[in-house]
């Protein structure tokens, strides 16, 4: 059943129970997202693509659009500008030697909401990294605790997660099954790796293959492969 | 090992009741220890992570040996305006290490907690499996002297040779101050035989529509009412479907649940049995926290007595109605009382509020259509049956009906329960309940609000005013409103899942700019800070938790803005009072003070 | 009454110094140093981080000489890898030829900058013109067309460096084993030809030898100040060819005296076997000096002097340096030329010989085309790597170890600038004692004498304290039988 | 502030060759900026001068007080614009840029290591101590029986023990990203400020590495 909602004003038709930030990206209305990737299940961690939905202040991934429903997408701007900066301060996001620059999801979703500084004190935390598995690399510092790695990379023989939460709150940490990391293949390590939208699982040994001017992001901005798709 | 493959088939190898798995491993060998977390994943298809993400998540459960007797103190406001530092101090000193620690010889471990559900009888703290209230210096240096002569902590509650089952063991170790008895709850005498009875005469659609009439809307806070969402369960499509009663009093503040549970469990069961026939139910989860642990063995006793009295089980009284109970241990997360976190928490996984929609009444415990209902709630509806949707409705406001339980705690004469009608004003309750000269009320606990005894006294409790969830704390003129703040604040940030960016980050933000304004160090800028992010935190949390964990600053810095403003910095001068020039040039004096001693050594 | 004479801070110059100057009641002076007034730690933090981030974030020590950290960090990577010189493995011709432009590029970029923006202003003004005027300011105001070729020559520079490593600054190209880029024809050909707003290597080389003519105008108009301005004898120290012949590349470490005999040579790799520190409570920076000579005798100079004085000629493929190389070694008739401010003669050569380098390699077409990394295979990790590099203030050293995971272990980086503490402090006395030495009125531009001293080193403070100027050496712990027990660094 | 020697006296407080009047006159009509490197690689610095052509543009409209480029030593006369590169990171630098927020209408944090500490600022994770017993202590050196020293001493700053953003020190006005930031980014930001237009960097220069 189709529905009709409007957009900042904008009046959109879409399938009723279309997840809101997908109908908008149809529409070219861009939502950053973080935890968020189009086919695959909502997270609802991140909270950046957080608009006005009937005046409420909901995460875009999380609401299922229905008939009627007013969205406003320029009005919270600055609390999505915020959400990114507070990810920027409780982390050790250290994008000048960062291998990720240029292919970062943080990183340019920060572009897109104009961060120029966080707001929020910078912590520096304390981290630890494991680096024992043979393939794969886990840089605590940059994780943003999106959860993608969790839910979505396992075992592919026993379906057992390879990423696991340890602790809770502000101490949570992405652990890694190191025998199980141990045993996935080349592959797996790169879409592991490109599943990270930071630069905390790193594919060992081969960080700056990609010269600066041809990094993903520079190729084709994130605003654009939501918009028009990744094909293009 | 093989006791625990045993378990694990008890169990039917099932991942959602990893956490009973680990509380029967850990009531055996003290903590989970490597090994067993090694087995468990073998056995139900896990990586050892992921039994990890588990224990990690919960307060209680261990992975490694927490002392002989390991010792929880509730570290709450109430308690700190009671005593509670020096009941610290003591128990430091007379255990011989420090808080987060087991002493070097393994026999103690001292642990910190929050609200116990004991508000009205604090300083109050779990010593292994039993409660001890009203503390002293001097009681808890006898309590650890005992402990250290060999004595279990049952003798030293006076307790040792009682029943856990009997119905008045769990007075012997924390009191039911009911202060007010009302027309609702705490009734004695009741036929439940002849109640169950009545309620399976009655049609499902009859008995959704007496609760929609009686106008009964949920306790846990929300209020959400209870009829109909009986009714969407009714209506959801399942091939199960499940009731789960929460009973994870987590709010600081409140105890009234616990209350009940003791004073009159039947309601809550009955209450229980009703939603099970609304909905078409056959299975009830009873959610226990942890620290309501003394309880579980009376409940567990009742469960089978109604069993055998066909109230429970396969065929109720010969209805051919199947519904039967069991008792979900909780084992330590606030955030649990969410409804989606404590169904999560029921499948055996970390209590991590769920994504909606779907919401549980959909899609809940196993994908299942699964009612959630507050004890409170359950138990009123279980007087609805008996006395009718126009009795209830005749009882408190038009908007709000019925009465509700008020856990009461802090600077009044007389704390406890009281069941007052909705309606009735702050000022009405306080002059009640004997409060002295009071300031400010935190009103449903700080999830809530702090209103003003000033400016709100004549505000009423409903819930289109003083929506309370039933936790009252009172704070006279004598108390530092900016060190409660700070306590609600730092009890948010212990209890965030981390799942979402604003509540665990955000936080923690909060949590240092409070301290920044009690230190002397803060500007208006940071209070516009405070205001500014406090909103971001509401406005984009995944969860209640989040939505509301600002609240304790925000409501106060609205009724009582000038206590921060009195705290304020001169904010003259090129350097920020919130850099601390001093500090910052303290560590190379220090370096070099004792590096030189190394050197020279 | 005593004095003491501050120059806080010392400016024109790269990073945070300060001088002090004690001047005793008959104004004499009784001490005088150059201070380095800060403190990073990257040798300390860097650990524990994937070895192959080293060079990018090491680079970050410095502003100017970037690329010389980038590519020393590259090189010891070569050798964790077993891709590098301590294998025996020579570097593939693409990738090496790439490092050198990018490493030419900055050459003559950083000179540029110091030179012209930090040292020509004396040479036009007078070292007690107004410190106003002294500066970049005043040259726009006094001959903004030179400016204006300065910036052009500097912008060429930056855009070498920027088209092998992606940006100007900081940029990426070198990975264990070779580079991740080639150029293609375009960008090879807006270098070589220029294209509206860039100059073409020819124009940039008659630009580099009108630095040259700068120094010998000035040279001839004042040639006993600038002679005897100050003359501070210490060793010189470059990497050579095996023609003994400046490499700023790759080569071995030359170690000569003021007769310019070598007094020692060695694979960098034996680094460690040969360098010494010492430490001052005063001073962030160490000060190195040659083991085998001790502190005093084994000071060494490094950069544009202590190179010209170390190499013998460069060939035949920069004849226009070549020429003004002869031209320098003549002046002082063979031997090692210790007159400070003949650094900046040597800075100007060296612009004119990185300029020639830059046409001869852009002219070469391994840079569009041949493999771009090595890849020895895992059984060739070696876990620890040296690489050497001569940066625009002299050499520069970087050394790490990896653990089997990746992690780095240990990083030891020895900078040009902290090479020359000794000399440069040596320089600081020695002009005060001329300048200041028994006047009783001291003005503002005598203390700017004392800079102009230590700017002819143009030092780099903001490499220098990298770290806290550590340097690790080997020990060896031997038993009462003297057999080694245990050999290990730090 | 720590408290002055009497007998100490500075280069720049001694008698200086005066500017001709003319180029002072001239000097004086233009919009008046100092410029600072704190804690950082003095890239920043750099790639102000990376804005190449544009700067003489700038030139033309701005004059340039204390700098590292200039031997101006302190602030001579209140200045419109700040120009900071670096964090804070010891007394000294906390003291120049209060001398820089009272002398400047505007403050600028140019750079990641001004922005938020930026490389140096990894020390940050790491004790004071450590970094020191490592740096000074634990070294294996040829002189055994030489003294073990940590520096210390009158004439060098006491670092902090942190690398602190500027903004956490004192106000900051204005926010350039960037390890460098691009000359272009740089200039845009100048230009704004200079024309008087609002500053605004776009998305397309605004760069964090």
């Amino acid at each position: 059943m189709s529905v009709n909602i409007t957009i900042d004003g904008l009046a959109v038709r879409a399938d009723a129970g279309d997840t809101l930030v997908d109908v908008a990206a149809d529409n070219g209305v861009y939502i950053p997202t973080l935890c968020y990737q189009r086919g695959r299940p909502c997270l609802g961690t991140c909270r950046v693509c957080s608009v006005r939905v009937n005046g409420n202040v909901m995460a875009a991934c999380t609401v299922p659009v229905a008939d009627g429903m007013e969205v406003e997408v320029n009005d919270p701007a600055d609390m999505r500008k915020a959400l990114v900066e507070l990810l920027f301060a409780e982390g050790n996001h250290n994008c000048p030697s960062c291998e990720k620059s240029g292919r970062c999801e943080l990183q340019v979703v920060g572009y897109e909401v104009g961060m120029m500084v966080s707001r929020f004190p910078y912590r520096f935390p304390l981290r630890d990294r494991e680096t024992r598995p043979k393939k794969i690399w886990l840089e605590n510092d940059r994780c943003i605790f999106c959860q993608r790695c969790v839910e979505f990379v396992r075992d592919r023989e026993t379906g057992r997660r390879i990423f696991s939460i340890d602790h809770r709150g502000s101490r949570s940490r992405i652990v890694m099954d190191v025998a199980l990391a141990d045993r996935m293949s080349d592959q797996q390590v790169r879409e592991a790796a490109e599943l990270c939208p930071v630069g905390c699982i790193l594919q060992k040994g081969l960080g700056y293959n990609d010269p600066i001017g041809r990094r993903r992001f520079e190729v084709r901005r994130l605003r654009q492969r939501v918009l028009e798709g990744e094909g293009q | 090992m093989s006791g625990l493959q045993e378990l694990m088939r008890r169990h039917g190898n099932d991942r959602a009741r990893l956490i009973d798995m680990l509380l029967e491993i850990q009531r055996e060998a003290g903590y989970v220890d490597d090994q067993a977390i090694q087995r468990l994943a073998e056995g139900l298809n896990l990586s050892p992570l992921e039994v990890r993400e588990t224990i990690s998540f919960y307060h209680f459960i261990h992975d490694r040996p927490p002392g002989r007797h390991t010792i929880w103190l509730a570290d709450t406001v109430i308690a700190r305006m009671n005593g509670y530092k020096e009941v610290r101090k003591a128990l430091e000193e007379a255990c011989g290490c420090v808080f987060g620690q087991v002493d070097a010889s393994g026999s103690f471990g001292l642990f910190d907690t929050n609200c116990i559900g004991l508000s009205d009888q604090e300083p109050a703290m779990m010593v292994d499996d039993v409660v001890f209230t009203r503390l002293t210096p001097e009681r808890v240096r006898r309590i650890v002297t005992g402990l250290r002569a060999g004595r279990s902590a049952q003798s030293l509650a006076a307790v040792k040779d009682r029943d856990p089952t009997d119905s008045d063991f769990a007075a012997q170790l924390a009191s039911s101050a009911i202060r007010q008895r009302g027309p609702v709850f705490f009734s004695p005498d009741r036929d439940y035989p002849a109640l169950v009875e009545k309620l399976v005469t009655l049609l499902p659609e009859e008995l959704i529509a007496r609760v929609v009439d009686s106008g009964l809307r949920g306790r846990g806070g929300a209020g959400f009412p209870t009829g109909l969402k009986w009714r969407l369960g009714r209506e959801a499509e399942g091939a199960e479907k499940y009731v789960i009663c929460n009973a994870d009093e987590g709010e600081p503040g409140t105890f009234k649940d616990r209350v009940l549970l003791m004073e009159s469990p039947e309601d809550v069961l009955l209450g229980m049995i009703m939603a099970g026939w609304a909905l078409g139910a056959r299975h009830g989860i009873l959610y226990l926290r942890w620290e309501y642990g003394y309880l579980q063995a009376r409940l567990q006793r009742l469960l089978e007595e109604w069993q055998q009295a066909r109230l429970l089980g396969a065929d109720i009284l010969g209805q051919g109605f199947a519904f039967d109970i069991r008792i979900q241990k909780g084992a330590g997360a606030y955030v649990c009382g969410d409804e989606t976190a404590l169904i999560e928490s029921c499948e055996g996984k970390r209590g991590t509020p769920r994504v909606k929609p779907p919401y549980p009444i959909e899609e809940g415990y196993l994908g299942m259509p699964t009612c959630v209902n507050n004890v409170e709630t359950l138990a009123a509806a279980s007087r609805i049956l008996e006395k009718g949707a126009s009795w209830f409705r005749a009882l408190g406001a038009p908007e709000s009906t019925g009465t509700r339980l008020l856990s009461v705690s802090g600077d009044c004469d007389r704390p406890g329960i009281y069941e007052i009608e909705w309606g009735v004003s702050l000022n009405k309750v306080l002059r009640m309940v004997g409060a002295v000269d009071p300031l400010a009320v935190q009103v449903s606990g700080p999830s809530g609000e702090c209103v003003s005894v000033a400016r709100d006294g004549e505000r009423v409790f409903c819930y289109s005013d003083l929506s309370c969830n039933g936790s009252l704390m009172i704070f006279d003129r004598k108390r530092d409103l900016l060190e409660v703040v700070e306590e609600f604040t730092r009890f948010f940030v212990d209890e965030s899942c981390g799942i979402c960016v604003p509540c665990r980050a955000g936080g923690v933000d909060l949590l240092h700019k409070i301290r920044l304004v009690r230190a002397g160090r803060a500007t208006r800028r940071d209070l516009d800070d405070i205001r500014q992010w406090g909103a971001l935190m509401h406005a984009t949390s995944r969860c209640g938790l989040g939505t509301t964990a600002a609240k304790p600053l925000l409501t106060t810095l609205d009724r009582f803005p000038e206590r921060y403003e009195a705290l304020l910095a001169p904010d003259e001068g090129p350097l920020l009072p919130s850099f601390d020039r001093e500090a910052a040039l303290e560590a190379h004096r220090h370096a070099h003070r004792i590096l030189t001693e190394d050197a020279s050594s | 009454m005593s004095r003491k004479l501050v120059i806080d801070p010392v400016t024109r110059i790269e990073g945070h110094g300060k001088v002090t100057v004690q001047l005793d009641e008959n104004n004499r002076v009784t001490d005088a140093r150059l201070h380095v007034v800060e403190f990073r730690g990257f040798e300390e933090f860097v650990h524990g981080h994937p070895f192959w981030e080293a060079p990018m974030l090491l680079q970050r020590i410095c502003g100017i000489c970037f690329v010389s950290h980038h590519l020393c960090g590259a090189k010891a990577l070569d050798d964790i890898i077993g891709a590098g010189y301590a294998s025996g493995v020579e570097m593939l011709p693409t990738p090496e030829k790439l490092r050198r432009l990018g490493h030419y590029g900055q050459q003559l970029q950083s000179h540029t900058t110091a030179y012209f923006y930090l040292i020509v202003p004396e040479m036009l003004f007078g070292m007690d013109a107004p410190p106003e005027k002294r500066n970049v300011l005043g040259l726009v105001e006094a001959n903004p067309e030179l400016v204006k070729r300065v910036v052009a020559l500097r912008k060429w520079g930056q855009e070498v460096i920027k088209t092998v490593f992606g940006k100007r600054m900081h940029g990426i190209a070198s990975v264990p084993g070779g580079v991740n880029k080639r150029l293609d024809a375009r960008e090879r050909d807006r270098l070589l030809k220029g294209e509206p707003g860039l100059l073409s290597v020819d124009q940039v080389i008659e630009h580099a030898l009108e630095g040259v003519r700068l120094f010998h105008n000035f040279h001839e108009k004042h040639r006993r100040e600038v002679d005897s301005f100050a003359k501070v004898p210490a060793l010189n120290m470059s990497l050579v060819d095996e023609q003994g012949n400046v490499d700023y590349y790759h080569g071995r470490i030359r170690i000569v005296d003021g007769n310019r005999d070598t007094v020692a040579e060695f694979d960098y790799h034996d680094y460690l076997e040969h360098f010494a520190e010492a430490t001052e409570e005063w001073s962030y920076m160490k000060f190195p000096y040659l083991r085998s000579l001790g502190r005093e005798a084994g000071a060494l100079r490094v950069g544009p002097l202590g190179r010209v004085n170390v190499t013998r000629s460069y060939g035949d493929n920069a004849p226009l340096a070549q020429a003004e190389l002869e031209r320098f070694h003549d002046y002082t008739g063979g031997k090692a030329n210790d007159m400070i401010l003949h650094t900046n003669w040597a800075r100007a050569i060296e612009i004119l010989h990185s300029a020639e380098l830059i046409r001869e390699l852009l002219e070469d077409p391994d840079l569009l085309e041949g493999p771009l990394v090595i890849e020895p295979g895992e059984a060739a990790w070696t876990g620890e790597g040296v690489g050497v590099v001569e940066a625009p203030r002299g050499t520069l050293l970087h050394h790490y170890r990896a653990d089997a995971q990746g992690a780095i272990t240990f990083a030891n980086l020895v900078v040009a600038t902290t090479q020359n503490n000794a000399v440069m402090n040596r320089t600081v006395r020695s002009v005060a004692e001329a300048y200041l030495g028994g006047r009783a009125e001291i003005t503002e531009g005598m203390m700017n004498a004392i800079e102009v001293g230590i700017r002819a080193y143009d030092p780099c403070l903001s490499c220098a304290t990298h770290a806290m100027g550590q340097m690790p050496l080997q020990v060896t712990v031997q038993d009462a039988e003297g057999r080694v027990l245990d050999e290990r660094l730090r | 502030m720590k408290p002055k020697n009497p007998r100490e006296i500075a280069s720049h407080e001694l008698p200086a060759t005066p500017l001709d009047a003319a180029t002072r006159a001239a000097r004086e009509e233009k919009i008046q900026v100092a410029m600072i490197a704190l804690c950082g690689c003095w890239g920043c610095t750099l790639s102000f001068l990376d804005m190449d052509e544009n700067l003489l543009r700038l030139l033309e409209k701005v004059n340039i007080t204390r700098s590292s480029l200039t031997d101006i030593k302190r602030i001579p006369h209140r200045c419109a614009i700040g120009f900071v590169e670096g964090g804070v990171a010891n007394d000294e630098n906390i003291e120049t840029l209060e001398h820089f927020r009272e002398n400047c209408d505007i403050l600028i944090s140019v750079g990641a290591c001004a922005v938020w500490g930026g490389v140096p600022a990894m020390r940050n994770m790491v004790p004071l101590e450590d970094c020191f017993r490592e740096a000074y202590l634990e070294v294996p050196t040829t002189e055994p029986r030489a003294p073990k020293r940590i520096p210390w001493h009158p004439d060098i700053p006491i670092i902090t023990d942190r690398v602190y953003p500027c903004h956490e020190v004192v106000k900051m006005d204005y926010f350039i990203p960037g390890c460098p930031p691009d000359g272009e980014a740089i200039f845009k930001v100048l230009d704004d400020l200079v024309n008087g237009r609002e500053v605004d960097l776009p998305t397309q220069i605004n760069r964090y590495d």
